[in-house]
């Protein structure tokens, strides 16, 4: 094979590869542009801009998780580990007075901390991922209703706690830093699962987590140290959950888990691990959004609602299968 | 008074025991019945427990725990029922075990509750819309968001206004009802609801969470003072929307009162009292302007 | 080739065509089964056996090409139509179910059941059970697959595909991860096999069993039909030649004995819950340590407890005179000791990540920059010097590895233990599907390794390559070390000789 | 080998199955006399038939998807899908005025529909069962509000219908027919899964797919059998739930997939399917069930409980792991 042909054949492959990606989204641009159709208003800059602001918090919960799945764990504390961060925040600044960027550090080293657990449960004690989130999930659902005594937590000494999320990027437009931080999340995360090490193991564990441990990778101590970093997201999470409404409620969370996890899996990430991108879970988690946002401005009953997104999930991943062996 | 011991079957030796089985516990609403109950508890020298679906609305998890609770044979049930005819079966069973059941917040559709202690939620609901008409001129599109779809609450919160609108306000135009008690959600529907109907005049919330939604999804969009909200229940944040401005008003049931009546109603019937057959505990439309009405503060929680 | 008037051939393709992306995995190619006969399809790793066996067995339908059974044209259009035409298959790669016994594996799909729909396991175990008496396997029916060792997987794999009655039987590199006493049993299968109304196609990479079992050869080069000969009169290297298009030099002699360097691993006692009893050895610098023995003596299981694979119950181990803890194979590596598994597939590659993924996995720590960025181009660099000296065949080097010939996936196995630089290795099978152009060159490799003062074990199941290679041999049975020689005084029949019988003293003969 | 080794190994094997399956039951023992002593109540007959009440529904469930889980796939629509049959229950009896048996029948064949169309997606589409099941979870949430109105059914026409769950079998101690129900389907499932063809190939399917197909079992054709028998655990639990409600309540059922889920992984099923038992699944489902009534008759708060069952579900899933690798 001459170096020529390498180089032409890299070069197809190449745009190939670019034409895939565009590709994957097609399913989130068909959607979108059926609704810019379907209704005069889904287009406003107001509406895009809080279709953005819902996908927020699940997305980064989906980002993080993204990483866990790639290895062929799963997590189902991170909704009710989100409430659990965010009422943390609540008490490190409203009861114990910390500051402001105290209470948000520690809020989120406290969804570490909870992934830092669950890390230590699936590799050193050795269960199965399901099992020690699940148990998770239910420690941190009741935890949180035990530390804020069933009550919202909301932010007295600290009242700029809410800008975190709510705070405008661009003066009249109000691009909420919200919308910001999670951008900016896309990006880190993507660099780190595509360009660092952590990436590389993370998708080597999901692949062949035998192989990968034989090769001198300490396999065990990856991880923990994966679902201790997914456990951030978590902690960042709660932290924009709890300033978008300026409280800390702790109730809820339950069922987001799901869909973050869908999220991620519509974008194309395999449960068995091994395989996932960061570019597939943000359409994933937009795809959600997008189309939730499109039902309700155009009005749709809500008992159809979830009729129409169940059909769209479903031709959605099927359009993709399909792309992916045709290429 | 304190109360008779050996009232009631079984051998209880010491405290009549009240088991009081609520729609949901994590919501500050029942925390606020759970109080009462517990007020009244204290001041009858009874015991009083307290428990309620995981998830408000699950009917299934609610007959469970009224299920555990029926067979631990307590001298007196207080019950909310979720869909009261689900637990026909177990109120007969109540019933043939000499249980007296006081049925409180919603009735229950059966003759074994000896008593009612609740709100009248079709007419709080249409008190509801009254100020709404009212704040608005009588002209206009409004929006509903309401907690749940299908739960007795949920329903008469939504006919009771509904029907006032229709009845009396024909140039009032409801343009959408959206579901949904969990306020990020709520906000986020709330917020599609505004971007769809620009022209919209009011959005009315069925509860706390739907409420505190609205409230939200005005703040974010920034359109504080061009949108009429009128909300259900109180807290702390829509007790803060109401004195900023930020909302017309709400309508507050009184949940301690709720919690208190049920557990004094049930001390009664131990005690061999008759009781008549409803207790309305009322509610109230609170606003700007009565917030601080010792009144209403009482009837309010933080 | 069928003359005129004759019966026709058993099997017959004509000009199979076959590609992927990027690949043109078979290019009009042919082949003819004869009745009664035993057809050895030899070539080069990625010459496209196992693709043509493939079309054979309804797993991929070909581009272009005719196939006839016994002159009759027949589309294979699913495994299970494979089957039904009376074509059995052991592919290369094992199609076992870990999670279910022996048995269970052996008649999935045709169970003896009761009233349709109930299971008779009892007859089932009775069925298996007659068919190892038969086949003279010592297999229990109840054992679950995923408890047996690779070359045990393979002789249920063998026992299926025998069961199923064939007329042709196909056998892709059935002997990889065996040893001659369990190749001299499954020759006796096959012979048994062989009948006048059957035919077997036998592949291997182990050019002397080629005499022993088969009575033609045909020759793959590049997915390109070269040519069928008869065993008898043909000289090895002409078969090698036309193999590799080239001449190989063949047999070597063997290694001279090293200037003995300093020892570099010494266990002492080692002990497993397994089978392991008190094994001690010295390893030393710039030294080749072979170790032979029979199926389920225990090597594999040494291995894995001097890297912390599996736990030892006692024993020491001293790397450069210092005594070490070894806890997993992560501590194992970190001391320089790597381990290339025998078990390619589960311990081995990551089937669904690509060629370079797969090279630098356990040398990933190099190609860190700050913040623990990685340098892909460096990688990449890393990556092609290795698919061009191990001759690996990949349109590039983001092919994933599921997509190789199983000898290329062995390639990339070494190429990730050559990557990372250690000073003890341990190879499990180093060579095993791999051709004989490409062994010489891997036999090469490890002499220089050794030249550059690396120490070396070698696991081996195939004697020649441990004598032609080992500076000493190491011989075990039934989980203990029952001799060491030195390469001078290792035969073929002496090592045997160890490797069958425990030394009840319990002494260990050294050389 | 001669005979009597191998036959000495299976009465061996056997001897130790059989304190295996003993040992499984441990914490559940445990938790059992844990709560007869910390509760007066615990033990009254009406509170044993109480807990086996409760876990009736989810246990039927965690039944059938035992047959799919231990394929290697997985289904969320079950919970859901309960609560659409038990719509269909309604009316078939209510709307269409339905003779009781068929009206019973009907929905049970409705859920082996769901089960089918489940099968269809993933066997036929190659859709992951994930996001197969994830659809139809929100297609069947949907679906339910849509076709009963948003309102539950009641049985007018049909009054017996609530003897289904609640005729007690044995008069004056209120033992449900539900629960005789739940019974007979263990050992019916049971045997199902250990002694028939089913059985067989789902271990196959769940342990090595590709390998099965290859043996010449028509993969495609066994799974969506299994998911469609599944599908009929699903509309039993419907008719049950709706019995015992003597209404078909519309909504609800969302996080029941978790549970019955989590009873079969607690149970001891491999979530990557090819290992798993019925006996497992049932000692799961009782072991969720008494605890969680074993925490309300000792009037634990009940933010509590769900931390005390999320912890109690990881310790006994670890004992359960430190036995298995111990024998
Ligand atoms: N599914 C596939 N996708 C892409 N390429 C493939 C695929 N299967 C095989 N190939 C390529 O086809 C060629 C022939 O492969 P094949 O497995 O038939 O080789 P082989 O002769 O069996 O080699 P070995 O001796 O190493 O087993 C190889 O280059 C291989 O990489
Ligand atoms: N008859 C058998 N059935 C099942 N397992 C066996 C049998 N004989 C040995 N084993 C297992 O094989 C292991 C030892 O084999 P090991 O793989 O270390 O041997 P080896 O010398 O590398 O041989 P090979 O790799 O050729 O099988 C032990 O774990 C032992 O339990
Ligand atoms: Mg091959
Ligand atoms: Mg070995």
């Amino acid at each position: 094979m001459s170096t020529t042909t390498v180089q032409r054949r890299s070069l197809v492959t190449n745009l190939r590869g670019s034409l895939q990606q565009v590709l994957a989204a097609a399913s989130l641009i068909l959607i979108f542009i059926f609704f810019s159709i379907a209704s005069p208003y889904f287009l406003l800059p107001a509406n895009l801009i809080g279709i953005l602001t819902a996908a927020t918090v699940t997305g980064i919960l989906a980002l993080g998780t993204t990483f866990v799945i790639i290895t062929g764990g799963i997590d189902l504390s991170i909704g009710t580990g989100m409430v659990l961060c965010a009422v943390m925040a609540g008490v490190f600044l409203t009861y114990w007075g910390w500051p402001l960027w105290a209470g948000v550090i520690g809020a989120i080293l406290f969804g570490g901390l909870i992934g830092f657990v669950n890390g230590v449960a699936i590799s050193v004690f050795g269960l199965p991922p399901f099992i020690a989130t699940l148990g998770m999930m239910l420690v941190t659902a009741g935890l949180a209703l035990v530390i804020s005594g069933t009550k919202p937590i909301y932010f007295k000494s600290t009242p700029d706690f809410q800008n975190i999320m709510n705070l405008s990027l661009i003066p009249g437009a109000r691009f909420p830093l919200g919308v910001g931080i999670f951008i900016v999340l896309m990006v880190v995360s993507a660099l780190i699962l595509g360009r660092t090490i952590v990436g590389r193991y993370a998708f080597s564990i999901g692949s062949n987590e035998a192989a990968t441990a034989l090769s001198g990778v300490n396999v065990r101590r990856w991880k923990i140290f994966i679902y201790s970093f997914a456990g951030l997201f978590v902690g960042i999470a709660g932290v924009l959950a709890a300033s978008r409404l300026s409280s800390a409620q702790p109730t809820g969370g339950q069922g987001l888990e799901l869909q973050a996890i869908a999220a991620v899996v519509i974008g194309g990430t395999s449960l068995q691990g091994g395989r996932g991108s960061i570019v597939g879970t943000v359409i994933g988690s937009l795809i959600v959004a997008v189309l939730t946002n499109g039902l309700r401005v155009t009005a749709v009953p809500q008992e159809w609602q979830s009729v129409v997104v169940g059909c769209v999930i479903l031709v959605a991943v099927y359009l993709d299968m399909l792309r992916r062996k045709g290429a | 008074a304190p109360a008779g011991s050996g009232s009631g079957d079984g051998a209880s030796a010491a405290k009549p025991y009240i088991a009081l089985i609520s729609k949901g516990f994590k919501h500050q609403f029942w925390q606020a019945v759970k109080q009462g109950a517990e007020q009244a508890a204290a001041e009858f020298n009874v015991t009083v427990t307290f428990e309620g679906a995981e998830e408000e609305g699950n009917v299934d998890q609610q007959i469970q725990l009224l299920q555990t609770t029926l067979d631990k044979h307590p001298d007196a049930l207080g019950f909310a029922a979720i869909d009261s005819q689900a637990a026909g079966p177990l109120m007969d069973q109540a019933k043939q075990d000499g249980i007296p059941v006081i049925a409180f917040d919603s009735g229950v559709d059966s003759d074994v509750p000896v008593t009612t202690a609740s709100t009248d939620n079709l007419a709080a609901a249409a008190e509801a819309a009254k100020h709404m008409a009212d704040l608005i001129g009588h002209e206009g599109k409004i929006a509903l968001v309401i907690h749940d779809q299908t739960s007795i609450t949920g329903v008469q919160r939504r006919d009771g206004f509904v029907d006032y609108m229709k009845k009396n306000e024909p140039n009032i135009t409801i343009v959408d009802i959206q579901y949904s008690g969990d306020p990020l959600v709520a906000t986020d529907l709330a917020k599609a609801i505004i971007t769809a109907n620009p022209d919209l005049k009011g959005l009315y919330g069925s509860n706390e969470g739907a409420a505190i939604g609205i409230v939200h999804a005005v703040q974010e969009l920034g359109i504080t003072g061009k949108l009429t909200v009128v909300g259900f229940d109180s807290g702390k944040d829509q007790i803060d929307a109401i004195n900023s401005g930020l909302m017309a008003g709400a309508i507050t049931q009184n949940p301690v009162g709720i919690g208190y009546e049920t557990v004094k109603a049930a001390v009664a019937i131990i005690n061999g009292k008759t009781v008549a057959k409803t207790i309305d505990t009322g509610f109230f439309w609170y606003d700007k302007t009565n917030i601080t009405d010792p009144k209403i503060a009482a009837v309010l929680y933080q | 080739m069928t003359k005129d008037g004759a019966q026709p051939a058993l099997l017959q393709v004509v000009g199979a065509s076959k590609s992927f992306p990027g690949v043109q995995a078979l290019d009009n190619v042919h082949l003819d089964l004869r009745h009664g006969e035993v057809l050895a399809v030899v070539g080069e790793n990625g010459a496209g056996k196992s693709t043509l066996m493939k079309l054979l067995s309804g797993i991929y339908q070909p581009d272009s090409g005719e196939f006839f059974l016994n002159g009759e044209q027949i589309h294979i259009a699913s495994p299970r139509h494979a089957q039904e035409l009376g074509i059995s298959v052991i592919h290369q790669e094992f199609n076992l179910m870990p999670d279910l016994t022996i048995a269970q594996n052996i008649f999935i799909g045709r169970e003896p059941r009761v009233a349709r729909l109930f299971l008779s396991d009892r007859e089932l175990n009775r069925k298996a059970q007659e068919l190892f008496d038969r086949l003279g396997l010592a297999l229990d029916p109840t054992s679950l697959v995923s408890e047996l060792t690779v070359a045990r997987q393979q002789i249920v794999e063998i026992a299926k595909a025998l069961s199923y009655n064939a007329r042709v039987l196909i056998m892709d590199e059935p002997t990889a991860a065996l040893n001659d006493v369990e190749v001299e049993t499954l020759f006796g299968l096959i012979r048994r096999f062989t009948t006048p109304t059957t035919g077997v196609i036998y592949i291997s990479h182990r050019m002397q069993e080629l005499r022993a079992i088969s009575d033609r050869i045909t020759v793959l080069r590049d997915g390109q039909y070269v040519d069928t000969f008869d065993t008898a009169p043909t000289p090895v290297s002409h078969v090698i030649s036309l193999m590799v298009g080239r001449k190989i030099t063949g047999e070597q002699r063997p290694a001279t004995a090293p200037a003995v360097g300093e020892t570099v691993l010494s266990v002492t006692g080692l002990s497993t819950k397994g089978l392991i009893k008190d094994v001690s050895f010295d390893l030393h610098k710039g030294e080749i340590l072979g170790f032979a023995g029979l199926m389920g003596a225990g090597r594999t299981e040494i291995a894995r407890a001097i890297v912390g694979a599996d736990r030892s119950e006692s024993g020491t181990i001293t790397l450069h005179g210092k005594k070490v803890s070894i806890a997993n194979p992560a501590d194992a590596a970190r001391l320089g000791i790597g381990y290339l598994s025998e078990d390619r597939k589960r311990f081995g590659v990551l089937l669904e990540r690509n060629v370079k993924e797969n090279v630098v996995l356990a040398s990933l720590v190099d190609y860190v920059a700050a913040l623990g960025f990685i340098n892909d181009r460096r990688i990449e660099q890393t990556a092609k010097s290795y698919v061009s000296t191990l001759r690996i065949k990949t349109p590039s080097t983001s092919q994933l590895v599921k997509n190789l010939s199983g000898g290329n996936q062995q390639k990339v196995v070494i190429a990730k233990w050559l990557a990372r630089d250690c000073d003890v290795l341990i190879f499990d099978e180093p060579t095993r599907g791999i051709d004989v152009g490409a062994k010489d060159e891997i036999y090469a490799l490890l002499n220089e390794l050794a030249a550059q003062g690396k120490a070396i074990i070698m696991i081996s199941s195939e004697l020649p390559e441990v004598l032609r290679l080992s500076h000493r041999i190491a011989v075990m049975c039934e989980g203990r070390l029952t001799a060491i020689f030195d390469n001078a005084e290792a035969t073929q029949e002496n090592i045997m000789d160890y490797a069958t019988r425990f030394s009840a003293e319990g002494t260990v003969k050294q050389g």
